[in-house]
């Protein structure tokens, strides 16, 4: 194996940390410089995580049905740490990498001069996203957790203003009770296992005392609740929202890969430990999945209905496509949830967009994070008050029909309406579910049915209010190229998507499958049979 | 019996800190005034002190002294931040 | 050219054209026009090449695979049926290009609505020439979103938007369920196939579930073709430009609904869910359709109102599952298709030229625009189904086939009545139409002279009425073979019945009820006439309440009305309810766990020795330290974090006791700057009294949620030490740590193995770690450099004030000489006290790897050291001494950190693979040197940084607001 | 040497002086609790930090010389510090306390009941 | 050259014996490292701009030193028995002032740390303007023999060994 | 005994932690969040089981895993409490902040509308 090869995994968490810690070294007026590092940074993830996505796809093992995996620190599982890349991992870290250079791109134009140390906490972002896709370790998973939303409260203030610090105090109390949760989560399956490891965990499961197994379903039990909390599940999602709307939009967006990271652990260990190999403790918590998913989907739903802007719309939207999944994780039936990691990939990317959407539809409308009242101290000013400064970039002409066709993107994909690839994850959920009847497929598929239609209710009665009925005195739309460039980006990963659905479907129902053989993993990991 | 000597010098000497360090909360519980409590916290940290040596003492591991010293050395600056707070209502300026 | 080939020329032109068109300057009208024309007409030559091929009742398949797992390909599938279809399609969507060339204004954007109209006309043709059930409803969805963007074309008027909304909302809804249904019925057939599907109509047809699929493709299909209940979005679409009106909401689009259900008529055409549906709301459509286009006064209103009886004309036929009604229906679409069509450009041309589409503005056009004239009344005649026009052919057939069909059930007995009425009704509104418009005096009312249109404008007209009389001359000449190869794809080869196109049947039922129906209607009008032109009524008569546009309307708001309720109700933006959620959840699911799996405790009471009852007596204190804390938290801040100080020092205790030395050491240091910390914001924070009290409601309502919070804490409590109990009682399992512990010397090279496993086992854990302090750093100091105090922390606290006043001012003092006296002595003690913490901190760090100590512990005492200057000597002191640059610490630390794992992979190992090695020292003897020692090194470095970023940059809240101040007082002086 | 090898006046030594010294802080504690006023109360803790705290170390330092067969008085370290230290704090606490009863802005952030006895003004 | 390596030599002694402390072993790694730490370690205090310390008479200072042991251990043992309820009644507390000579800061440091830290006394304010101490003692039987006792015994060591 | 005694201060500390947690006012939140994290650190910890006098720093050479604390509960500790030091540093800021800008210290940024 190459240098190169060997490595390959440990890029997409070391190398934004590295530029990040870099460009702390400079001064933060170096503008130009922080915005090269950080756009050479993101590219580079971005060919690492496709290098990676293609490896798993085509892998030389078993015709990628292995997974890599990589021993930190030379300490072999479960006694070091691991990072694991199987088509799981390597496809939410292709996502992120997406959707991070789209809003990087975007941020570009204007919004990384909001506040200060914008492109480090970015990459900061990054790292901890990738870091909890890859990683192998309970523990691990709980660092990488905490690096990602230190640095999404960095984020999620950015800018500063009243709506923001208010709306990110809640969200910083609710996180950090999270986090304890996930502490006591996690210790407390040490307690009862002795290990760590993912994989070694999921081997515990199946041959633990029955005597233990009673504490070891509360540890889960409450690593779950912490892991609902992050995929913003209602009833405790409620924080999502605010958030989101008060964010900036290049957080914003990148905020919607944050609540996947949630989704991706719960399916992660749902499958890996309580699949069907794992005895007395097989689907555990599957039935509270199912409750949660479809609750989060109908009052996801709802909000977006109710939703008075667009950048609430799309935080609704994140909490919709949680709660599908989520639910069809519940269903538990390994053909839909092809279907519900294809919806995952499309979904993602639009909800960014659909930020950055709304931030260029409202910009000077609305009553995001600064405008009401001036918070600064040394600088009694809108962060873009000073002309210079208020450029977007170069503007492009045509902004009306682009961002005109850019919305109908985002609300197809949202709403799964054809024929995007938001329709085809929503159709092949469907098509799943309807081959086997039960009352919670039934229910799902009504679900699903009603989002899509709720999704349009809302995002049309608001893009028609958006782009349509513009009153006489708000701003000109106005876009820059960069801004166009980030926001084209997603969008045209969702239309790529579609193109070659086929491709994409057949690797999402790949890796369902592959998910529904632990034992694979286990083995990928530990080097033994289970 | 010397043996017997140390073991229940020691222990009630442990008693007797906690007994302290117990006195010392309640002063930082009742008060009267933010002074009093402070000091309290002041009493109690001391009589942490002494009992993490008679503990490692009771141990027979030194591994304990670091403990005891980075009390010692820089358990004042807790206490000295909230004697400045009370007198400047600034800990810094 | 290949049949294949050809297929996708079809549908792919449209969709090629539609792109090129929007990337057509916005002022190009007649390029993007000659494009169109020129798509459609290729399109078109296509399909008609294609034409010889398939007179028997072949079909002509291209599958292109897209979603080959879920068994969804694009298949291109021609029959008669859609062949027929399709040339409706393109060939009115040629002659709608040429009209609204002259139609659009140039100040619109003309190409994007060519752009919008061709990839509309590629999306029928998806619909058409699909042969799976799944691309029929993907481009079914495509139709209505286009349609969505041609309605609301002109969106400066509200009107425009709210029917555009509306169409969408409806018929995205019908697709919603069509989608749904297509899925049940391609899980029944196993195969979304059409053909497949076609083929397994005896098991479909078996399965229960066939039931809810056909209910939701009818609900598909009656939306799509406005049947009632849901025909009111028609209506409100005639916001869009005429060519559009013309095109989607007579010829095309609402036609999809009637391909639709033709395509399901082989299947489900006999069964009885199919007959009352598709027939019930036929016929109720008919009527209403009828009688509300009676009294509309806009033009395209009562046009609109007639399309939506005349599909319902059709929708009834198909209904009634005989198959020469299926053939009627066809007929009947292409009829309709031709002269509404036409009627409504027309309409388009009276507009533009008279600049009003209101009948009762309307008067005496005839004199004004002859050729118009005959034209509309030509194809009104048509509509009204006169002889000699293709209307009355298929009309003839209509009420043939419901004359023979009326026996059985009620509904059958009663249709001829009500399809004469009907018919009645159609002549009454035809006549309308035209004597309204173009007969009696001149208009009055208009702004300008109204004229002929401009020759191409008028052209397409002229040739949709010529095809009128064509076919209702010569039909079995003109669309015969059409017809025939539609009925063949629908009915299939053998099963098709005879059926005559012939001008003249005889004297029979059919022809004597079109006599009545004629003769009534023109009764009808010569009685109500001049009152339906007035209608001081206003509204349909009888109908006025059912007006399902307003209802909609309503339902909308009513939605999402609704949804705000529930969003408020179950949901909350408040943090309380949040953390009590978060709170509960956690405990509902840990305790549903723990009684579903039983949790057993296995208590070990070994007799209790004289140092366990110490560890009790010490956490009775700290444990009462901790709910002190909790009790003066809110009025007595200062009392809190005294408390919390000393049940942290507990818990350090406890961990000295129980063999955790470097959690004492750390936990002791971190409760430090903690609590300086906390300090240092207590300033900005408000007074917070006792005494002011709250209104009593409130007092009883905190009472009460004080009592449910209690509760919860104690469960918390009590289920936290339970399974904490659980655990310790259970013996020890095996696990890693014996590993850890094996190897912590012989191959990690130190002694302590907590720190060998931060620093090399786990090292990761800590590289991760210090990356979020490092972050944190970050964000406080962004948050801070904005930060802007409540107005009422800006003054020094009283303390200061008080202070500067009370010292003795006239012995000659300065201001300031108070602090210096009062800092004197604790100043030259913690001065002197710096290098020795170094010293310590040095020590801490090096000791780190055999014994407690290591790079965190060492990086907060160094960060102590500096607070302690900083507190005992003032900031500014501080920093005109001592150079901190804590971002760069932070970032140096990082690089560090991860260059020290970099290293590894140099000699091709993984990250952080760390070394160790006894090096022989002249004089020093043997000393170990460890790489992660480096690592550790970063770890110091980040730790100083981030610490004293966040002490400094707090405190220099108070500093820069002393600095405003004292420039606010210069520029007051100044002034 | 181990514990158990420990000679017996060097354990009743090292038993008695840590007792003593213990003693001592208690009665430190006492006294903080019994005294009345603010200013006699700061008083009581410092018998735990000087002498106290003195007879601790040196039960320490004897014992640990005796179990290690050396002579390293690391405890001495604990004693310098916490001598030089403890003042700091009292200091403090006492200017802090004297100025707040000086000027009676009564209930600020950290006030409580006011000191029942009136401290006297120099 | 000694002065640039050496600003503070009492001070490089000091933390050469507590790195040794710490280290608690008197190994050449040790010693070593003790010895870097005491060069290096000074050299902050430039920074910090202490003034050497001039030290005058070290026989004072063992005078000194003997002193305040002997007045701990007797005030220790006056507390504790104020503690235990002897002499419930006729004690009084209270505040002195005791006029100071002493300008030295490291000299008022030490007399303030030894006051202190002497059980009974506590030094609470001083004005450098006046040179006035206020003190507070616990047990104030006669003013005038405190202010002799803290001049007599405390202030005139301290002068020789600092001024 | 020490285990229940170590339960029963787990469960004392995490009640008045989530009694905090759970008030109205920022800083009872912060202070909440404080004695959580205690409570949580001394939990993990005892997931380690109790062992007195044994820390895990070994001898030279042979080490027998009995005769030492569990140490891997203690490295997770020492990373929860970094974490948690340097997030309630943020918090802290977040809430001055909050109070700053809305002027209130209620945890929604307003005062109960009453």
């Amino acid at each position: 194996m190459s240098l190169w090869d060997h490595h390959l995994i440990l890029l997409p968490i070391l190398l934004p940390m590295v530029m990040a810690s870099a460009m702390l070294l400079f001064d933060e007026r170096r503008r130009r410089l922080k915005s090269v590092i950080s756009l050479t940074a993101m590219a580079a993830i971005l060919l690492v995580a496709l290098a990676l996505l293609h490896e798993s796809m085509t892998g030389a093992v078993d015709g990628g049905d292995t997974a890599r995996v990589y021993r930190l620190g030379d300490w072999s599982a479960p006694f070091g740490i691991v990072l694991v890349a199987d088509r799981l991992s390597a496809m939410m870290v292709a996502l992120t990498s997406v959707l991070g250079a789209g809003v990087l791109a975007f941020a570009l134009a204007r919004w990384d001069r909001a506040g200060p140390r914008f492109h480090a906490l970015f990459l900061f972002l990054i790292m901890g996203v990738n870091g909890a896709f890859l990683t192998g370790d309970l523990f691990n998973l709980f660092v990488f957790f905490e690096i990602m939303l230190a640095a999404s409260y960095g984020l999620a203030l950015h800018g500063s203003g009243e709506a923001r610090i208010r709306a990110g105090l809640t969200y910083i109390a609710i996180n950090l009770t999270a986090s304890l949760l996930f502490l006591i989560g996690v210790s407390l399956l040490y307690g009862v296992t002795g290990t760590l490891n993912m994989a070694e965990f999921a081997l515990k499961v199946r041959t633990i005392a029955p005597d233990d197994r009673g504490l070891l379903h509360v540890g889960a039990a409450i690593l779950g609740t912490a892991f609902l909390i992050k995929c913003a599940a209602w009833p405790l999602g409620f924080w999502l929202a605010p958030t989101y709307t008060a964010a900036s939009a290049p957080s914003a967006a990148a905020f919607a890969i944050l609540s996947k990271v949630g989704v991706y652990v719960v399916l992660r260990l749902s499958l890996l430990a309580f699949g069907d190999g794992a005895g007395a403790s097989a689907h555990f918590g599957q039935p509270w999945l199912l409750v949660a998913g479809l609750a989060t989907l109908a009052f996801g739903t709802l909000g977006l209905i109710a939703s008075r802007d667009l950048s609430r719309a799309g935080a609704y939207a994140v909490m919709v496509s949680s709660g599908t999944i989520l639910a069809v994780a519940g269903v538990g039936d390994k053909a839909v949830l092809g279907g519900a990691l294809f919806y995952l990939i499309g979904s993602t990317l639009a909800c960014g967009a659909m930020f950055l959407l709304a931030e260029v539809l409202q910009r000077g409308v609305d009553s995001g994070g600064q405008r009401e009242r001036a918070v600064f101290d040394d600088e009694y000013r809108d962060p873009f008050d000073d002309d210079e400064r208020n450029e977007p970039g170069l503007v492009i002409p045509a902004a009306v029909a682009a961002l005109g066709g850019a919305f109908l993107i985002c609300t197809l994909m949202i709403a799964g309406l054809p024929p995007l690839s938001g329709f085809i994850g929503k159709l092949a959920m469907l098509d799943g579910l309807a081959r086997s009847v039960s009352p919670a497929s039934i229910a799902v598929i009504v679900g699903l049915s009603l989002s899509s239609l709720g999704g349009l209710i809302g995002l049309t009665r608001l893009g028609v209010g958006a782009l349509w009925a513009r009153d006489d005195d708000a701003p000109e739309l106005v876009v820059g190229a960069a801004e166009l460039a980030g926001m084209g980006g997603l969008l045209a990963a969702c239309v790529l998507l579609a193109i070659f659905g086929g491709a994409g479907l057949g690797f999402a129902e790949h890796t369902a499958e592959w998910l529904g053989r632990p034992d694979a993993y286990i083995r990928a990991v530990l080097g033994t049979t289970p | 019996m010397s043996q017997a000597i140390l073991f229940w010098g020691l222990t009630i000497a442990q008693a007797l800190l906690v007994a302290a360090m117990a006195l010392a909360a309640w002063r930082a519980v009742r008060g009267p005034r933010a002074q009093d409590r402070v000091l309290g916290l002041d009493t109690f940290y001391l009589n942490g002190m002494l009992l993490l040596l008679v503990f490692g003492i009771r141990t027979g591991g030194s591994i304990y002294f670091y403990a005891a010293l980075i009390i010692g050395m820089l358990g004042f600056a807790a206490t000295v931040a909230l004697a400045k707070f009370l007198m400047r209502g600034e800990v810094i300026e | 050219m290949s049949s294949n080939l050809l297929l996708l020329v079809i549908l792919a032109a449209p969709f090629l054209g539609a792109a090129v068109a929007a990337g057509l300057p916005r002022h190009a009208r007649t390029a993007a026009a000659i494009l169109s024309w020129l798509v459609s007409l290729v399109s078109l030559v296509s399909l008609a090449a294609l034409w010889p091929r398939f007179a028997d009742g072949e079909v002509l398949r291209l599958a292109i695979p897209w979603l080959p797992s879920l068994g969804v390909s694009l298949i291109l599938r021609l029959d008669g049926l859609s062949w027929i279809f399709a040339a409706l399609i393109l060939g009115i969507g040629a002659l709608v290009v040429l009209y609204a060339r002259y139609y659009m204004s140039p100040k619109d954007p003309v190409p994007r609505f060519f752009s919008f109209l061709l990839a509309f006309m590629g999306a029928m043709q998806g619909v058409v020439l699909s042969g799976n059930l799944i691309q029929l409803a993907v481009f079914w969805e495509l139709t209505s979103l286009f349609s969505f963007l041609l309605i609301g074309y002109w969106h400066q008027n509200a009107s425009a938007r709210e029917g555009a909304r509306m169409a969408l909302t409806v018929t995205a809804l019908g697709g919603l369920c069509l989608l749904v249904g297509m899925i049940l019925i391609g899980g029944i057939a196993g195969s979304y196939d059409l053909d497949d599907v076609l083929a397994a109509k005896s098991v479909i047809l078996a399965d229960p579930r066939s039931v809810v699929a056909l209910a939701l493709v009818l609900m598909g299909a009656l939306t799509k073709s406005a049947q009632f209940p849901f025909h009111f979005w028609l209506p409100r679409a005639m916001a869009a430009p005429t060519p559009v009106s013309a095109y989607l909401h007579s010829a095309t689009m609402v036609k999809a609904g009637i391909f639709l259900l033709l395509r399901m008529w082989p299947i489900f055409g006999q069964t009885e869910l199919w007959y009352f549906v598709v027939a019930g709301a036929g016929v109720a459509t008919l009527l209403i359709g009828a009688w509300c286009a009676i009294f509309q006064h806009d033009l395209k209103g009562l046009l609109a109102y007639s399309t939506i009886s005349h599909l319902g004309l059709i929708v009834l036929l198909l209904g009634l599952g005989s198959p020469l009604g299926a053939i009627a229906a066809i007929f009947h679409t292409v009829n309709h298709a031709t002269f509404k069509a036409s009627l409504f450009m027309a309409a388009g041309i009276i507009d533009h030229e008279a600049g009003t589409r209101d009948m009762r503005k309307l008067s005496g056009l005839y004199k004004f625009m002859p050729i118009t004239g005959t034209l509309a009344i030509v194809a009104a005649a048509a509509m009204a189904g006169v002889p000699l026009l293709n209307g009355f052919l298929s009309k003839e057939m209509f009420l043939a086939e419901v004359v023979a069909g009326s026996d059985g059930h009620a509904l059958n007995a009663a249709l001829p009545v009500l399809a004469t009425l009907a018919s009645a009704f159609g002549v009454l509104y035809s006549l309308r139409f035209i004597l309204a418009t173009f007969f009696g005096p001149p208009p009055t009312a208009l702004d300008r002279v109204p004229h002929e249109p401009p020759a191409w404008m008028r052209r397409p007209v002229e040739i949709l009425v010529a095809l009128c009389l064509l076919v209702g001359v010569l039909p079995a000449i003109t669309v015969g073979p059409f017809l025939r190869s539609a009925a063949v794809a629908v009915l299939g080869f053998d099963d098709l019945p005879y059926y005559s196109l012939a001008l003249w049947h005889g004297f029979n039922m059919p022809l004597l009820l079109s006599v009545l129906a004629l003769g009534g209607g023109v009764l009808a009008y010569a009685i109500f006439g001049q009152k339906l032109n007035t209608n001081p009524r206003g509204g349909p008569w009888g109908l006025k309440r059912l007006n399902g546009g307003y209802l909609f309307e309503k339902a909308m708001t009513g939605i999402v009305k609704g949804a705000r309720w529930v969003e408020s109700r179950l949901g909350t933006e408040r943090m309380q309810p949040q953390l009590r959620l978060v709170v509960l959840a956690a405990l509902a699911a840990g305790a549903a766990a723990a009684f579903a799996g039983g949790v057993a405790i296995r208590p070990s009471w070994s007799s209790p020795g004289a140092s366990e009852f110490i560890f009790a007596a010490l956490w009775l204190t700290g444990g009462g330290c901790a709910v002190a804390a909790a009790w003066q938290a809110k009025y007595h801040r200062l009392a809190a974090v005294v408390l919390m100080g000393a049940a942290g020092l507990v818990s350090c205790i406890t961990f000295v006791w129980m063999s955790a030395p470097d959690l004492a050491l750390t936990q002791l240091l971190v409760e430090v700057v903690t609590t300086v910390l906390l300090l240092l914001g207590l300033r900005w924070l408000p007074k917070r009294r006792e005494d002011i009290q709250a209104s009593r409601a409130e007092l009883v309502r905190s009472r009460r949620r004080r009592r449910v919070d209690l509760v919860i804490a104690a469960v918390v409590g009590l289920a936290l030490a339970f399974v904490s109990y659980a655990v310790m009682t259970r013996p020890m399992v095996e696990g890693i740590s014996r590993f850890f512990v094996e190897r912590a010397y012989s191959e990690g090279g130190g002694r302590n193995v907590v720190n060998v496993i931060l620093v090399d086992f786990r090292a990761f854990d800590t590289f991760g770690e210090i990356t979020v302090l490092g972050i944190v750093g970050l964000t406080v100091l962004a948050l801070l450099r904005r930060f802007r105090p409540a107005s009422d922390s800006l003054p020094a606290p009283n303390q200061k004030q008080a202070r500067e006043r009370a010292g003795p001012v006239a012995e000659g003092r300065k201001a300031g000489d108070a602090l210096r006296d009062t800092m004197l002595i604790p100043r030259v003690v913690m001065r002197w006290m710096f290098p020795f913490v170094i010293v310590l901190a040095v020590h801490l760090f090096l000791r780190g790897h055999d014994l407690p100590g290591g790079g965190f512990a060492a990086g907060v005492a160094l960060s102590i050291a500096v607070l302690l200057q900083y507190m005992a000597n003032g900031a500014r002191w501080v920093e005109e001494r001592l150079l901190l640059r804590p971002i760069l610490w932070i970032g140096w630390g990082l690089t560090i950190a991860a260059g020290c794992g970099l290293v590894a992979i140099g000699f091709n190992r993984p990250f952080l693979t760390s070394a160790f090695q006894y090096v022989n020292l002249p004089l020093l003897g043997q000393v170990p040197l460890a790489s992660a020692v480096v690592f550790d090194l970063g770890v110091v470095l980040l730790v100083v940084g981030a610490t004293v970023l966040m002490l400094v940059a707090l405190a220099h809240q108070s500093l820069r607001r002393a600095r405003d101040d004292a420039e606010a007082e210069q520029a007051e002086g100044g002034a | 040497m181990s514990v158990a090898d420990l000679p017996a006046w060097a354990c009743v030594v090292v038993g008695l002086l840590a007792l003593a010294g213990a003693a001592l802080s208690f009665l430190g504690a006492v006294g903080l609790c019994s005294f009345k006023t603010f200013y006699e109360r700061v008083h009581a803790p410092t018998l735990g930090a000087t002498l106290g705290m003195a007879l601790i170390v040196a039960a320490s330092i004897l014992f640990f010389t005796l179990i290690e067969g050396r002579f390293m008085p690391r405890e001495l370290l604990i004693g310098v510090f916490l001598t030089v230290t403890t003042p700091v704090t009292l200091i403090l606490l006492g200017r802090a306390a004297l100025f707040r009863d000086r000027t009676e802005f009564a209930r600020d952030e950290a006030a409580d009941e006011p000191e029942p006895s009136t401290p006297s003004l120099p | 050259m000694i002065r640039a390596l050496l600003p503070h030599p009492l001070l490089a002694l000091g933390l050469f014996v507590t790195s040794l402390l710490m280290s608690g072993s008197v190994g050449p790694p040790s010693i070593a490292l003790a010895a870097v730490l005491a060069l290096a370690t000074p050299q902050v205090m430039r920074a910090l701009d202490a003034q050497t310390i001039p030290i005058r008479s070290p026989g004072a200072i063992v005078a000194l030193a003997g002193c305040v042991v002997i007045d701990v251990l007797r005030s220790n043992w006056a507390v504790a028995a104020i503690i235990l309820g002897r002499r419930r009644h006729e004690r009084q507390s209270g505040f002195i002032h005791v006029p100071l000579d002493l300008k030295d800061r490291y000299a008022l440091a030490v007399l303030a740390v030894i006051l202190t830290a002497t059980p009974g006394t506590l030094w609470v304010e001083y004005d450098s303007a006046t040179g006035r101490l206020l003190l507070h003692v616990l047990d104030l039987v006669e003013e005038d023999e405190w202010i002799h006792l803290i001049k007599d015994r405390y202030e005139r060591r301290l002068m020789e060994i600092f001024e | 005994m020490t285990e229940f005694v170590l339960a029963a201060a787990i469960g004392v500390l995490s009640a008045a932690g989530t009694w905090l947690l759970l008030r109205p006012r920022t800083f009872q939140v912060i202070k909440g969040l404080s004695l959580l994290s205690y409570a949580v650190n001394l939990f993990i910890f005892s997931m380690g089981r109790l062992r007195s006098g044994m820390p895990p720093i070994t001898a030279k050479g042979a080490e027998r895993p009995e005769l030492y604390a569990d140490p891997t509960p203690q490295a997770l500790v020492l990373t929860a409490i970094v974490i948690s030091f340097a997030l309630t540093a943020l918090f802290l800021v977040v809430l001055l902040a909050s109070r700053g800008a809305t002027g209130s210290d209620h945890v929604d940024g307003r005062e109960p509308a009453e």
